[in-house]
C-alpha cells in the first residue's frame, strides 16, 4: 500500500488501483477476453450504444456486490440485498408518491432504511450470535413480505416525482460531453465503488472488515468492541443496498415490490468472480465490480448473439467457471 | 440483402405457456421468411433484467420488436427509443400504457377468469367454499385472473364464499402443497380455481393425494397434465387462452407495421372453456397444447 | 511484601477435567517468575485466569493488593497485565504493523487511517525487539518462528506491568531466543513483572528468579531459581528422576540406504541439497531459523513442488509429487505447525490419532472399526502420557504439548519406514520429552530411517547419530554425533554463509 | 454406499440418534415448540392427514438438504442441488418415456446422472481449485441449460410407465398398517437419512468428509488422497440428489425442466437451521432433517391457519431467525 498524503483526485484513483492489483484482481483479464471475443462474433456488440447498456445493466448489480463484498470480507454473507433493495424502493415510493414529500428526503429515506435493516441484520450477527446466513434468511424473507405489506402488493409510481427517474436515467456527463451520455446510475455505481473503496482500504471501519474476517476471535481478544464495528458494517452495506434500491426504482420509475429474489445470489457471484473469499479476510471492491461486469457482458453478448435462451444459461455457467480457473491460474502463476 | 429479424420479449420463457406463445411466432416467422428470437425472464418479478433484454435486442438494430410487458412504464423509454430509430413495436399478452405498440396481441384475462367462475358457480350449484390457487400476487395475469373471478363471484354469487386465495408461484410442487393446506384448512370446500397451469396441476395432485372427493376443480391454460385430468373427470374444466395464436399474431402484426399497414388497436386472440364434453373438438385442440 | 500480583486459592474446572485445585501463585515487580509443570499441569489456564480470558471457579486475585476479578482481557489490559499465548491467535491476511496495534490505530479525522504513522510505531517496536521485518507484511506469509515475534511485539506494545509468556521460545532459535532475554532483562530492570512458562529447562536457570511447580492441577511449590538445581525442579514436576543421556551411536555402515536426497533445489529456500538416511538411523538436521530444513521435509514429502532433484526410496527413484505418493511411497512427515498442518483440531484425539492410517481401520466396505481405532488411541494415550479426559476429547480442548502428543502418536502409529519428525517436541515437557525420544530410538532400532529437524541443539546432540547442518538453503555439511560433536561446531556450519559445501564426514 | 453388516433397525435407530445428540440437535425443540403453537392455533392441523401431508412436503427437500449436508460438512457449499435434481429428472425421462426402458433403469439412470454430475463439481473443486461456490453456481446453470435443452423445454409426462408415480405416491407401510398410510417418498427420505448418516458418522467416506471440513491441509499432509476422496462425496452427494429427482418426477409424474431454481437455498437453509456450520466440520443429518421439517411445519401451518401470504413470509423469516436464535441460547446453556 502507498503512503501518500495529499488527496488529489488522480492519487486517489491510483490508490484504488493499487490496491485492486494488490489483491490481484486478475479477473479483469477474463473482462478484456469476453469483451474482444464479444466483439469478434458481433459487429453490433462494441457500439456505443450496448457498452452503456452494459453498463446500465451492470449499475444496480454492482452496487449490491459492492456492498456484499464489506459483509463477506469480514467472514459473513448477506442473502437479503435483493429484498432489502426493494424495500427501500418502496419505502421511497410512499415517502415521495403517498407522502408527497421533496425528492431529497426519498433518496434519504431509502439510504436510511438500508442501514436501519442493515443494522438489524448485523445486530442478530453480532449480539445474538445468528449465522450470517440465517440472519440474513430471515431478513430476506421480513423484507420480501413487509415490502408486499407496504405496498399493498402494487407497484408505486414515481409519476408525481418528474426528477426521479434522472437519478439512474439523467446523463449528467452527457450534458457535459454529448458524445458520452453514460447515464447517472452507471455514474453513481463507479462513485459508490470509489467511496466504498476508499472507506475499506483506508479507514478504522475498513480495518476493522479485515481483521474480523480474518480472525475474530483476536480482534476481540485485542479489546476491540468487535460487535459494534460489525453492526456498522453490516448498516454500511444496509445503506449502499439503500442506494441499489434508489437506482432500480429510478431506471423502473416504480418501485416493484415483487422483485428482489434471486438479485442475492448473482451479487455474491460478482463477488466472489472478483476473487473475494467467502472465507473472509480476503477481498477487493474493484475485484466486484469487474465480477459484476463480466456477468453483465456474458448476458449481453450472448443476447446480442442471438443464442438461444436454454443455451445461454449453459454456456453462462461454463464461462463462470473458466473465467474463475483462468483467473485462480494466473494467480498461481503470479505467486 | 439482410434478413429479417424481429425479436420478441415475452414475460417468460420455460413455461408452458410461452413455449406455446413461442411456437406459433415461430410458424408465422416461417410463413413470412423473418428470424425471430424469442426471451424472457425466469419469472414475472423480474421487470428490470427484462429490460435489460429489451436492450440488447434493439443493440441488434431489428426491424421490429414484439413485447410483452411486465411492467408498461418502465421499459418506456427503450420503447421510446426504438420509436425514434423507426422500428415498430407490438405488445403482446398484456398492453403497454402509451401509444408507442403498433397494436396489441392480447388475451382478455379478466373476462377469461369471469368466465371460470360463471362455470363454478354453474357446477357447485351457486353455494359453497371455494378457494383460488393463484400463480402470482403482483404479476398483471395473476392479479387480472384472481380479481376476475373474486369480482365476478362477489357481484353475481352472493352464496358463494372464497375462503382463501393463495399463491404458489406457478409452481407445480409449491402449488400442491398449498392446495393441501388449504383443503386441510377447509374441509368442506366444494371448489377450487387454479390460475395457470402450475396452479391447476397443484390443486389436482392435492386432491390426489389427500384423496379428497366433491371439490370442482376448474384449471387455467392447457397441457397435458391439464388435459388427462380433465378426461379423468377430475378437473371439471378450464380456460384456455390462444397462446399460439398470439405469438402468430404478433409476428404477422409485426411484419404488417414494417410494410406502414394499419393495424387495429387490438387483436384479441380469444380464450374458451373446455372440458370433457368439447375437449376434443377442432376448435379447442388447436388451442391447447401439451 | 508487596506483590504486584497474588492469586490464592484458584480453582478451575473443564467438563471431564479438574484444571487447577487450589492453587497459589505470586508475582514481584521486576522479577522474572517461572511457571513449571508437565504438559497439561495447568500453567495456560492459570494465565488464562490472570489475564481475564476464563473465569475462574473459585479463589482470589488480588493486583497491588486490591482484590480484581478481570472478565475480559481488555479488563485484564487495564490492569496492566498482557499474555503472549502459547497458540498464535493472529490476523493472517494482515499485516506486521496492522496486527500489532489492532484496536489502537493512529486515526485521522473520520475514521480515517493513518497508515504511515501506524508503521512508524509498529516498525519502533520491531527495533525495539531487534526484530528486522518490514511493518507492511503480510502475516500469512511469515513462517511460525516469526509470527511468534509478531506476537511478543503485540503484548508489548501495550507497555505492560505484568507481562506473562506461554511459551514464547518453542518456535523460536537461539539467536532470537538470547535476542527475547535481552528484552526481558530491559523490561525487568524497569520493574515489570514477568511470569515465564517453557518446557527448555535450560532457560529457566538463565533468567528465572524464582519457580512455581504445578503438577496435575496442583501447586506444589515456589522456589528461588538460584538455590535450586534443576534436577529438583524436573523432579518436583514429574514426580521421579529423569536421566538425561547422549545418544549412542550404532554402527550403521552394513545398514542399507532408506532414502537417499539427491541435488534437491527450490528457489532461494532450499538449494542443491543431498544427503541419505540408512535404515535404523537417526539423522538430525540443525540450523538457524529459516535455513530450510522444513522447506527439504516437506519437498520430501510432495507437499511443495521442487524445482530439481531425485529422491530415492530404498533405492529406487519416486517420483513424489503429492503427501498421498510419499506416504504411499513409506514417507511421513511430521509437520512443525500442528495447529494448521497437524491436526484437525475440532476432532477427537481417537479420530486424529487414526486420521494418517484409516485403511488399518476401513473393513472392505469402507466401515470403519472404531472399537480398533479405540484400542490403539488409548494405548497411545497412555504410553505417551496425553492428558485427556477421554480418547472422544476434541483436540482443541487440550493443553498445547498434548496436542504435539496427538500429532506425534498419529506418525507412530502409522509407521512408516522413513519418518521425518520436524520439532517433533516442541511444547513438551522433559518427562514426557524422554518418553519420546525412547520410543523414537525403538524406532530406528526396529530398522526404520528417521530424520528429525530440531531448533533446540541439546535435542538434536542428544537424540543423532548424525547431524545434518542447513544454513541459508545449503547444507553446510554433516557431523557426526555421540560425543565427540561439540555446539560450536554445529553453530560453526549453522553460520557458514559462504557456499563450498564442506563435508566433515563422508555421507 | 456401504453394506451394512448385521445391522438391526434398533441399533441402527439409536446410533443416528446417539450421532445427532452427539451433534446436539437442539433445534429439535423448536420444531416441538411450532407443532404445538400451531395445533393450538387451528384444530385442522394435528390430523394424520396434515401429518402426512407434511412429511411428503418435506420429501423433496429433505433429500435435498441430506445431500447438501455431506458437502457443507466438507466445507463447501451446493448451489446447484435444485437444477441437478431437475436434470435427472429428465434424464429419468428420456430413459422411461422416449427410450422405453424399464422403470428400474430409469431409477438407476436418474443416480448414475446425479452421482456423474456431482463428481463433475467435486473434480472442479478438487482439482482446479475452484471455490465451491462458484463451481456448483456454473453447474446449476448448465443443468438449468442442459434440461431446457434436452427435454425440448416441454415437461416429459410417464404416463407410460404405471409404476413410476408410486415411488412417491404409494405406500408400503399403508399396505401394511392401513391406518398409517405413509407416503413410499417418506419412507425413502427417512432410508435415504438413516444410510447417509451411517455413511457420515460410521464409514471413512464419513469421516474424510468431517476431516476435511476441519482443516483440509493437516488430512493431505497425512498422506491422504483428498482430491479423490473429495469428488466422492459430491458424488455421493449427487447421487442423493437423483433420488430427489426421482422423487419429485414421481409425485408430478412428470420431469418438468424448468423447477429447480430456488430449492438450493431452501435446502442449504434447512441445513443451516438444523445446526450445521457453513464454515465446515460439523454437522449433522438428523439435524438437516428437523430442519427440513421445521421449514415445512411453518409453511404449512401458516398457509392451514390461512395467514395472508404476504404475512407468511415475515413471520416465516422472523421464526427462522428465532429458532436459530432458541437453539443457539440452549446450546450455550448446554455447553
Ligand atoms: N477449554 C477447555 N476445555 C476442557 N478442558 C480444558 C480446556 N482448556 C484446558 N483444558 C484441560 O485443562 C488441563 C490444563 O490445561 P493447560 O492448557 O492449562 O495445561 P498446560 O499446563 O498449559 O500444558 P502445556 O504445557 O501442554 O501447555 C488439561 O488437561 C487440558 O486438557
Ligand atoms: N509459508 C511461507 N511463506 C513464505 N516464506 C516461507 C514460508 N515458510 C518458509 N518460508 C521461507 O522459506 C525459507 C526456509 O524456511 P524453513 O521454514 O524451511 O526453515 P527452517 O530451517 O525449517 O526454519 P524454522 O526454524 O523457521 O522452521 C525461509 O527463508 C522462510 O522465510
Ligand atoms: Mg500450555
Ligand atoms: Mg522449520
Amino acid at each position: 500500500m502507498t503512503t501518500t498524503t495529499a488527496n488529489t483526485p488522480q492519487t486517489m484513483l491510483s490508490r484504488i488501483i493499487a490496491a485492486g492489483t494488490h489483491q490481484r484482481v486478475l479477473a479483469f483479464a477474463s473482462l478484456v477476453v469476453l469483451l474482444i471475443g464479444f466483439s469478434i462474433a458481433s459487429p453490433n456488440f462494441m457500439q456505443t450504444s450496448n457498452m452503456i447498456a452494459i453498463l446500465q445493466a451492470t449499475s444496480v448489480n454492482g452496487v449490491l456486490a459492492v456492498a456484499v463484498t464489506l459483509v463477506i470480507i469480514t467472514g459473513g454473507i448477506d442473502l437479503s440485498v435483493g429484498t432489502m433493495m426493494t424495500f427501500c424502493a418502496v419505502i421511497t415510493g410512499v415517502v415521495l408518491t403517498y407522502a408527497g414529500m421533496p425528492l431529497l428526503l426519498g433518496v434519504f429515506a431509502a439510504i436510511a432504511t438500508g442501514a436501519l435493516c442493515g443494522s438489524m441484520s448485523g445486530t442478530f450477527v453480532a449480539k445474538m450470535k445468528i449465522p450470517p446466513f440465517i440472519a440474513t434468511l430471515g431478513m430476506m424473507l421480513i423484507l420480501k413480505g413487509l415490502s408486499l405489506v407496504i405496498s399493498g402488493t402494487r407497484p408505486i409510481y414515481f409519476n408525481d416525482t418528474p426528477g426521479f427517474s434522472l437519478i439512474s436515467r439523467g446523463s449528467i456527463i452527457g450534458d457535459i460531453f454529448p458524445a458520452m451520455p453514460i447515464p447517472n446510475g452507471v455514474l453513481i455505481l463507479f462513485i459508490v465503488a470509489g467511496v466504498t473503496a476508499y472507506i475499506l482500504n483506508r479507514t478504522v471501519l475498513g480495518r476493522y472488515c479485515f481483521a474480523l474476517g480474518s480472525n475474530e476471535e483476536s480482534v476481540r481478544l485485542s479489546g476491540v468492541n468487535t460487535d459494534r464495528w460489525k453492526i456498522a458494517i453490516y448498516a454500511l452495506a444496509g445503506g449502499i443496498v439503500g442506494i441499489a434500491g434508489l437506482l432500480i426504482a429510478s431506471r423502473l420509475n416504480s418501485a416493484q415490490p415483487a422483485l428482489g429474489l434471486g438479485y442475492e445470489l448473482e451479487a455474491i457471484a460478482a463477488v466472489v468472480i472478483g476473487g473475494t473469499s467467502l472465507s473472509g479476510g480476503r477481498g477487493s471492491i474493484l475485484g466486484s465490480l469487474i465480477g459484476a461486469l463480466i456477468m453483465a457482458v456474458l448476458t449481453n453478448g450472448l443476447r446480442v448473439l442471438s443464442v438461444a435462451q436454454e443455451w445461454q444459461t449453459v454456456v453462462t455457467g461454463a464461462i463462470i467457471i473458466l473465467a474463475v480457473y483462468a483467473d485462480m491460474m494466473r494467480r498461481k502463476g503470479a505467486s | 440483402a439482410q434478413d429479417i429479424y424481429i425479436p420478441l420479449i415475452s414475460k417468460g420463457f420455460q413455461h408452458q405457456f410461452w413455449q406455446a406463445v413461442k411456437s406459433g411466432a415461430d410458424q408465422a416467422a416461417a410463413e413470412f421468411g423473418v428470424r425471430i428470437t424469442f426471451e424472457g425472464p425466469d419469472n414475472e418479478t423480474m421487470v428490470d433484467r427484462q429490460i435489460d433484454m429489451l436492450a440488447a435486442a434493439l443493440a441488434n438494430n431489428p426491424s421490429a420488436i414484439g413485447f410483452a410487458a411486465l411492467d408498461s412504464q418502465a421499459a418506456i423509454p427503450l420503447l421510446q427509443q426504438a420509436a425514434d430509430a423507426g422500428i415498430p413495436v407490438i405488445a403482446f399478452d398484456s398492453g403497454v400504457e402509451s401509444d408507442i405498440p403498433a397494436t396489441t396481441a392480447t388475451t382478455d384475462n379478466v373476462a377469461a377468469a369471469a368466465l371460470a367462475a360463471d362455470k363454478m358457480a354453474e357446477l357447485i350449484g351457486g353455494a359453497g367454499k371455494v378457494a383460488v390457487v393463484a400463480h402470482d400476487q403482483t404479476s398483471r395475469t395473476g392479479i387480472d385472473r384472481r380479481d376476475g373471478f373474486l369480482n365476478q363471484i362477489e357481484a353475481n354469487y352472493p352464496d358463494i364464499e372464497v375462503v382463501s386465495v393463495q399463491y404458489g408461484a406457478g409452481d407445480q410442487l409449491q402449488s400442491t402443497e398449498v392446495a393441501k393446506a388449504i383443503l386441510t384448512a377447509n374441509p368442506d370446500l366444494v371448489g377450487m380455481f387454479g390460475t395457470n397451469e402450475g396452479s391447476a396441476i397443484g390443486i389436482v395432485n392435492a386432491i390426489r393425494e389427500m384423496a379428497t372427493e366433491g371439490v370442482t376443480i376448474i384449471g387455467y391454460d392447457s397441457g397435458k397434465a391439464q388435459t388427462d385430468a380433465i378426461r379423468e373427470g377430475l378437473m371439471a374444466g378450464a380456460i384456455t387462452q390462444n397462446p399460439v395464436g398470439i405469438g402468430y399474431e404478433t409476428v404477422k402484426a409485426a411484419v404488417a407495421a414494417m410494410n406502414g399497414e394499419e393495424l387495429p388497436a387490438i387483436i384479441d386472440t380469444g380464450f374458451y372453456y373446455y372440458d370433457q364434453s368439447n375437449i376434443d373438438d377442432a376448435e379447442i385442440q388447436a388451442v391447447l397444447y401439451d | 511484601m508487596s506483590y504486584l500480583v497474588e492469586m490464592r486459592g484458584i480453582e478451575k474446572r473443564f467438563p471431564g477435567v479438574h484444571a487447577l485445585k487450589s492453587v497459589q501463585f505470586n508475582l514481584r515487580p521486576g522479577e522474572v517468575h517461572a511457571l513449571m509443570g508437565e504438559n497439561g499441569a495447568g500453567k495456560s489456564t492459570l494465565m488464562k485466569i490472570m489475564s481475564g480470558i476464563y473465569a475462574r471457579d473459585g479463589g482470589e486475585m488480588f493486583v497491588d493488593g486490591t482484590p480484581v476479578a478481570p472478565d475480559s482481557p481488555r479488563a485484564a489490559q487495564d490492569l496492566g497485565i498482557g499474555i503472549i499465548h502459547q497458540e498464535l491467535s493472529l490476523m493472517n491476511d494482515l499485516t506486521a504493523a496492522q496486527n500489532v496495534l489492532i484496536g489502537r490505530e493512529p486515526r485521522r479525522s473520520f475514521g480515517r487511517l493513518d497508515e504511515p504513522e501506524l508503521n512508524r510505531r509498529a516498525a519502533e517496536i520491531f527495533a525495539s525487539l531487534r526484530l528486522a521485518m518490514d511493518p507492511r507484511t503480510k502475516v500469512s506469509t511469515q513462517t511460525i518462528a516469526r509470527q511468534q515475534l509478531i506476537e511478543i511485539a503485540k503484548a508489548l506494545s501495550y507497555n505492560p506491568r505484568v507481562l506473562i509468556m506461554d511459551e514464547p521460545t518453542a518456535a523460536l532459535n537461539d539467536a532470537e531466543i538470547a535476542e527475547l532475554f535481552a528484552v526481558i532483562a530491559k523490561l525487568k530492570a524497569d520493574g515489570v513483572g514477568i511470569v515465564y512458562i517453557s518446557h527448555r529447562m535450560d532457560e529457566i536457570k538463565r533468567i528465572a528468579d524464582r519457580v512455581t511447580i504445578l503438577r496435575d492441577g496442583a501447586y506444589i511449590d515456589t522456589l528461588d531459581a538460584a538455590d535450586t538445581p534443576l534436577s529438583k525442579i524436573i523432579q518436583l514436576m514429574v514426580g521421579r528422576e529423569v536421566t538425561q543421556s547422549r545418544a549412542t551411536v550404532p554402527d550403521l555402515s552394513q545398514a542399507p540406504v532408506a532414502l537417499e536426497v539427491r541435488g534437491l533445489s527450490r528457489g532461494k529456500d532450499v538449494r542443491d541439497v543431498s544427503f541419505s538416511v540408512r535404515k535404523g538411523e537417526i539423522l538430525g538436521f540443525a540450523g538457524l531459523m529459516g535455513a530450510g530444513r522444513t522447506e527439504v521435509a516437506r519437498i520430501i514429502f510432495g507437499a511443495d513442488p521442487r524445482d530439481a532433484g531425485e529422491i530415492r526410496v530404498g533405492g529406487y527413484a519416486v517420483d513424489i509429487l503429492t503427501p498421498h505418493a510419499a506416504v504411499q511411497a513409506g514417507i511421513g512427515y511430521l509437520s512443525e505447525d500442528r495447529k494448521h498442518f497437524g491436526l484437525a483440531v475440532d476432532m477427537t484425539v481417537r479420530a486424529n490419532i487414526a486420521m494418517a492410517n484409516m485403511a488399518q481401520f476401513t473393513s472392505r466396505t469402507g466401515v470403519l472399526d472404531e472399537g480398533a481405532m479405540k484400542r490403539i488411541a488409548v494405548d497411545y494415550i497412555s504410553r505417551l502420557g496425553i492428558r485427556t479426559p477421554s480418547d472422544m476429547q476434541a483436540v482443541r480442548l487440550l493443553s498445547g504439548g498434548n496436542q504435539q502428543k496427538v500429532v506425534i502418536a498419529k506418525w507412530l502409529l502409522r509407521d512408516c519406514d522413513v519418518l521425518i519428525f520436524d520439532e517433533p517436541t516442541r511444547g513438551i515437557d522433559v518427562g514426557a520429552k524422554s518418553e519420546i525420544y525412547a520410543l523414537l530410538e525403538d524406532l530406528a532400532a526396529q530398522g526404520r530411517a528417521i530424520i528429525v529437524i530440531s531448533s533446540e541443539l541439546p535435542e538434536v546432540m542428544r537424540l543423532s547419530h548424525r547431524i545434518a547442518v542447513m544454513c541459508e538453503g545449503r547444507l553446510t555439511g554433516i557431523l557426526p554425533g555421540g560425543a565427540q560433536t561439540t555446539q560450536e561446531q554445529i553453530m560453526e556450519l549453522a553460520t557458514r554463509r559462504d557456499s563450498a559445501l564442506t563435508v566433515a564426514e563422508d555421507a
